[in-house]
């Protein structure tokens, strides 16, 4: 049955730039929920999860069950949401700043984790919302009102890094390419286990990468990159440091997919908690603890 | 001396040691056979922070009439599994303290218990402390029987008994008789074994944490009942991912606990404040302990209560509550979940080492919940408003996915649907939504006993305080005429009426508190403009006695 | 009206437009222009979180007398960049506002400036704003010769000029004549360009920050000086990060600052504890907005006070000084700085977007450091403790590598080399220690004006306040007779008995606060026991104007 | 000039369990100190920081600056000393929980930053002062009170995410190899940038892995490994995911060690600031807002 995209809107005013690569994400974003409520997942099961940033402001644009959270704390916060209602289809939007400044450490673990939820991750290469200081991922020389003379150390590669830390599921999406973040989230969502997707998402405004990207860029399906190969998954992903190397090449799509034990596995999560009644006689409790 | 007077003594016994040398146990159940007994007994554990070596003791209180403290001075009995214990408690011995020792150890007076033949028993070196609890066993004139029962529930290796029988043999047993005194319904369990039972009993989902002394009790009680109570017990990267999970976990409809000392429940402050805008019910646990920072980590202090208060930044309702025994935090454990998850509010659960760490007797009639778990949960069936401005500030709480409609959480301000909003007015409401709903939970709470009064009610004479200064002071409490204790529970919101009320004609009011400055006095001030600047505190990293209080408040 | 009457009308001129239009910009150089002219301005802005679109807009308040606060309603003129601001604040204007908007825009009165051939001159559409401003001016009546100037020095790029020409030209001025007042020593500047200001003439070694509305225009602010002043400023991965950092370059040798705002403070909070314990100089620049969480992030509130006074586990001196203007706010900053260093503790600068936002005009006179910024370091040649026990509290501060012998700082309870402790007698000593210290530092900030009075001082009605309240009620002061206005300049240590001084033949006593429930309140009350219940709040995240308090003072 | 060991004692009590492997980090420290002070490095020089944990303990133990942190965050303390003053050799101890659980984001950044530090984590693959809780490394399975099942989720593995986070200098020690370690110390001290030594540390009383580590342990010296070669530390660093596999084979020694402009030089900081005397007068400071 067709879906209605326009269930997936909300009365908020969005408040991005004309332009801004974050339009891609929603429409993607969206997109991608239709898609997969039209093949059986149900509506009312999606979650998603922001952080704080202009990425974040994404909760207010899609109709769905949202926890806006705070700034680094998305992957915490979804894994939570999976543990405790293994039902809900969970997605994590972040940004740059968001996840690989702030939350860094819960990236990491995440990734070792290995709940079944959908990281995006905008990442503009810039804390743009507060007006555009360097991120782990800006590259180095980037001019903002922090690093007037340019930034100073190398930037972070977070795809090489995920694929390091233990992540089942990498890829890297261009926000301006709908279609086939359409198909990376949607992908993601499908994977069981933690689907991490770093969205190339130019910000017109502080940091707008299109033009150096869009030449650069290629498809790893195209290119008959194999996801299972874990080897050949680091090699792509180190093509492309961030830096804005003008001989670099970007790969996107998926570097790297494998099947692992998830975390609610681990956990043996199966029934939504609030659906479990528990029937706990206090006296019963304290009887443990009763010596005569 | 009557048999009466005789059984309403009070005694103490230290049993001190290396760490891994077992003290703690020992003392565990020395004190759980003196309660099958039919006796009250407490059990102060002190240990530096350490794995082997070092010094730990445990002082065992006991009595036939309520005990709810330790001495720090003048011990009965001296168990000294090492050198170091003799040394170190020499000043504080009575007179005619007797001592028990492995031969070897020096000691002024007592026996020497030879554990050469042990080995050959199949008796293992680890279990000296029990030898030496025979020949203690043996000296206090407890029935073998009875001691032997709890060494085979408690400990496990068939050679713990024989440990027990070898030193009760060869022990030289003079002390006395102890007699068993006919109770029933007598419990013995540390307050932070209260606080998992009450979480238990409240229906936990999750308990989320990271390690932190006093703190870690709790994870590994729970821990150890996850199966048999089908939840989850997670250990995450670090505290302010534990606090965020545990607020995602409970917006997704979990019942969640989490549990921490000073150092994380400081990381955890941003996302105190993220409770506070989001109104995700959230419990929190802060187990105190001397500070500042790492201060003496396995020691107690009252320190971080103007913490707990105004942790997380902006305005925002929340709940303090202070248990002062293992009975209380029973039920305030499960009253911080009931408010929590009713209200949408965060309910911290103030303890602290000695609360958590210390073993109480309690009597069955002690533990009387004020309240029922539950979920809280609504299932409209078209449109909610996660934010609903209501009249009391209470919006009723649904949990995605539970329904069709979506459902909101959100740190920023907001519309009642809990989409962003900027503007003046709407701000205003909500902020005084979360007003109302802080005065809603303070009619709550003031259904639950937030304060409770001790001794002679009439006294003009107040000791005020609140935590686990209480058995200290009801211990004191014995010793004085003309006074009365005023013990706080609730501390947020604060019961000003109640209080003032039992202050308004007192002659004295004295502040006791586990702290250097009396932080209880200045949230006194704070909510009512009352001033005391009596205060008896103690700030050395060791909890109160009976006897530091008298002494204090007489001097 | 005479000369004299005129130029001292308060006056309000309203600029708004999309984010991205150049609103506070413009704003900005109208304030230096009528600067420039000899008068006083003030220039509030607002604006919502995005970076293109949206409504943001600036009210720029001038008079010949000093201003220090802006209007909310009774706009002069409004200066539309767009049709939205015309709408929105339409319930403001004043019955004979004028407006001034570029064609396209619909007024309900006013001027349409036609920018269809800015193009050909070679201005941009980016420069709408400044051909407004030349319209502006000339309808203000402002000499063409001053504006120009500001505008060179002020606004990049050759087609400014002309642009403010266009408008100029085709502006239809008929609003009166600017005349110069003869003044000199006028400084336009906002309170985190103070700070950042104070920090230097600290001699600040390093800032590190990581970025948060609205302390963030300190990190812009001194990024763009590092190189003249040369000092490091250093953005770290996330706010703990920052604040350890701090205290390591704070620990070898560097004067440093952090600033950030209530999120970002909060997780600091676990390492303010360990600044108490180690006695490593930290000066925190704590920019309040609207919360809990992120709530409103680019609008102001003053509720984080009790938060800034309680953050961190356990005990320890602090410092939390509250400048309300930026003159104060440099000063201020110089004295954390000083008693930061001085007496190796912990030193809150408390601020908030109104302050650190808004330009100011300040007299030269109102800049009058107490405090020379000094390293106030020692560098013995043999033995050197640490934490000297000292009867002050204080132990002269080394750094590593100046000296032969090892420096040390610690989380830990510690001896007076700093090596770590758990015995009782010792953590007394060094808690007693610390406590002398909050004394001393108590009595060195009793020097420094840590309060002060305007207005009647002999008024039995008192507005008591702290922080950026200070502007609107100074502007309402002139407006009551019979009043004073008490302002705490250091809440801690909190000027207790100069305080009972100025409210205890007071007839009223007005708490004025940018919270919903009144903190400063609650600190008195805490620091003295003095009550009050009568407060002026405000709390849908705007600043208070004069007009708002003297209508909640009457009603 | 022969260094007297003893200089570097103080007069704490050694509250280590006896046979910890902390001895043998001890020993290598102190003895790596002296012998860079034999070769003329200023022993007041030498500042250490710690974190909190039994590791933590070893700022009581040796006789020279130090900063007894908090838990999980050496390494911002550490990087600002040097950057404050650049004349201090700066040592970090870490423990494992330390490190990789509380303090991962500053370990993923500190690799990028580059200052020129030394990081020792003791890596006992367990919370060990707590009581023996499960940390990141612990293998899977693994039993402490707080996983009574068993641990769940997989180990991470530091060594290779030092690499692929950018680290200039990647080695693992044995901490019951206290010569082999002494000169992984003096190589980390001297390496111009930061330095990452990881090492195993067998917890007797919660942990001991010494019976499984010393089977399985051989040299990178001895095998020809190529440090300068990233590609072929990678793969030496893969050989052991920390997991307690019988057939894993465990190298230590030097994987990587590459030079890189460090930060102190990114931020051109040279002298340090406690030596510098500045003379700002507060009126010129303010003179730049001064409009009439
Ligand atoms: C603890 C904390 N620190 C800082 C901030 C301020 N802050 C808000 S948005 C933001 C930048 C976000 O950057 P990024 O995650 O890349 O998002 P973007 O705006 O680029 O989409 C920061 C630093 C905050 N809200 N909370
Ligand atoms: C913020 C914070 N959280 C928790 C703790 C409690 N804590 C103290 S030591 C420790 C374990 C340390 O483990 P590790 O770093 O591996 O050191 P080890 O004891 O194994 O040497 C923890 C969790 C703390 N001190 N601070
Ligand atoms: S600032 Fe950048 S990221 Fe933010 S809305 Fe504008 S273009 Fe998009
Ligand atoms: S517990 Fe383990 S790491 Fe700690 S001192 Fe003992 S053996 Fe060493
Ligand atoms: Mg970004
Ligand atoms: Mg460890």
């Amino acid at each position: 049955m067709k879906f209605d995209l326009k269930k997936l809107d909300t009365y908020a005013e969005n408040t991005w730039c004309p332009g801004c690569g974050n339009f891609g994400i929603l429409t993607a974003a969206k997109q991608a929920v239709a898609e997969l409520v039209e093949e059986g997942y149900p509506l009312n099961k999606f979650t998603l999860v922001a952080g704080i940033g202009c990425h974040a402001k994404i909760y207010d644009y899609i109709n769905i069950n949202g926890f806006y959270s705070i700034h680094g704390r998305v992957l915490p916060t979804a894994i939570a949401i999976k543990l405790a209602n293994p039902e809900l289809i969970v997605l994590g939007f972040g940004g740059d700043g968001d996840t690989y400044a702030e939350g860094t450490a819960h990236f990491i673990h995440a990734a070792r984790y290995n709940a079944d939820i959908t990281m995006v991750v905008h990442n503009n290469q810039v804390f743009a919302l507060t007006t555009g200081q360097a991120t782990p991922t800006s590259e180095r020389g980037y001019r903002g009102k922090s690093t007037p003379e340019g930034k100073w150390e190398e930037p972070m590669n977070p795809v090489a890094l995920a694929l390091m830390a233990g992540a089942t599921f990498v890829a890297r999406g261009y926000s301006y390419d709908v279609k086939h973040l359409t198909w990376l989230i949607k992908e993601g969502v499908k994977h069981r286990g933690f689907a991490f997707i770093d969205v190339i998402q130019p910000c017109v405004t502080f940091h707008n990468v299109a033009p150096y990207v869009r030449e650069r860029m290629y498809k790893l399906e195209e290119v008959g990159h194999d996801p299972s190969n874990f080897e050949e998954a680091l090699k792509r992903a180190l093509e492309w440091n961030y830096d804005l190397d003008p001989k670099a090449k970007i790969p996107i799509g998926i570097f790297y997919k494998v099947e692992k034990e998830t975390m609610e596995e681990g956990y043996n999560r199966r029934i939504p908690y609030y659906k479990v009644e528990r029937k706990v006689d206090w006296k019963q409790v304290l009887a443990e603890k009763k010596i005569i | 001396m009557l048999w009466d007077d005789i059984r309403s003594v009070r005694r103490s016994v230290l049993i001190g040691g290396q760490a891994g040398q077992g003290v703690a146990k020992a003392a565990e159940v020395l004190g759980k056979i003196l309660v099958k007994l039919g006796y009250y007994v407490f059990n102060y554990r002190d240990y530096p922070s350490l794995i082997r070596g070092g010094h730990n003791f445990n002082v065992v209180t006991f009595s036939g009439d309520r005990v709810f403290s330790h001495d720090e001075r003048g011990y009965e009995v001296i168990v000294a599994l090492d050198q170091r214990t003799v040394k170190t408690h020499l000043p504080e011995e009575k007179k005619d303290t007797y001592y028990i020792a492995p031969k070897g150890v020096n000691i002024p007076r007592g026996e020497n218990i030879d554990t050469s033949e042990a080995l050959k028993e199949g008796i293992p070196p680890i279990a000296t402390n029990v030898i030496l609890l025979g020949a203690l066993a043996k000296y206090l004139g407890i029935p073998k029987k009875v001691a032997l029962e709890v060494i085979r529930s408690e400990l496990k290796g068939e050679f713990n008994e024989k440990a027990f029988l070898y030193g009760y043999e060869r022990g030289e047993g003079s002390g006395g008789k102890i007699g068993r005194i006919p109770r029933r319904g007598l419990y013995f369990l540390t307050g932070n074994e209260a606080i998992g039972l009450g979480a238990i009993a409240s229906g936990i989902d999750m308990y989320i944490a990271y390690p932190m002394t006093p703190a870690t009790p709790v994870l590994h009680f729970l821990a150890a009942r996850k199966k048999q109570y089908d939840f989850t017990v997670l250990q995450l990267e670090n505290e302010i991912a534990v606090v965020n999970a545990a607020l995602g976990a409970s917006y997704a409809g979990a019942i969640v606990m989490v549990g921490t000392s000073g150092g994380g429940f400081a990381l955890m402050s941003e996302a105190l404040s993220l409770q506070g805008m989001s109104e995700v019910p959230l419990v929190v646990y802060l187990a105190q302990r001397t500070g500042p920072s790492t201060g003496v980590p396995t020691y107690t202090a009252q320190a971080d209560l103007l913490f707990a208060l105004h942790a997380g930044h902006g305005e925002f309702p929340r709940v303090v509550v202070a248990p002062g025994d293992p009975a209380e935090a029973f039920e305030r454990t499960m009253e911080a979940f009931y408010l929590a998850y009713r209200y949408r509010v965060l309910s911290i659960l103030l303890g602290d080492k000695h609360l958590g760490e210390s073993h109480y007797t309690m009597e069955e009639g002690e533990f009387s919940p004020r309240v029922k778990p539950e979920r809280f949960l609504v299932f409209p069936e078209g449109d909610y408003k996660s934010y609903e401005i209501t009249e009391d500030g209470v919006t009723p709480r649904s949990v995605p996915g539970a329904i069709e409609a979506p459902v909101r959480a959100t740190s920023y301000e907001h519309d009642e649907y809990g989409i962003t909003t900027e503007e003046g007015p709407m701000i205003e409401k909500m902020m005084e939504k979360r007003l109302r709903k802080a005065e809603t939970v303070r009619e709550a709470v003031m259904e639950l006993e937030p304060l409770s009064v001790y001794g002679d009610p009439e006294a003009d004479r107040v000791i005020v305080s609140w935590g686990s200064t209480k058995g200290a002071i009801l211990d004191a409490l014995g010793h004085l005429s003309g006074w009365k204790f005023v013990k706080i529970n609730y501390i947020k919101p604060f019961p000003s009426s109640l209080f003032l009320h039992e202050v308004e004609d007192a002659r004295r009011v004295v502040i006791v508190e586990n702290s250097s400055t009396g932080q209880i006095g200045k949230v006194i001030a704070m909510e009512t403009g009352f001033i005391t600047e009596d205060k008896v505190l103690r700030y050395d990293a060791r909890p109160f006695t009976p006897e530091y209080i008298l002494r204090r408040l007489r001097g």
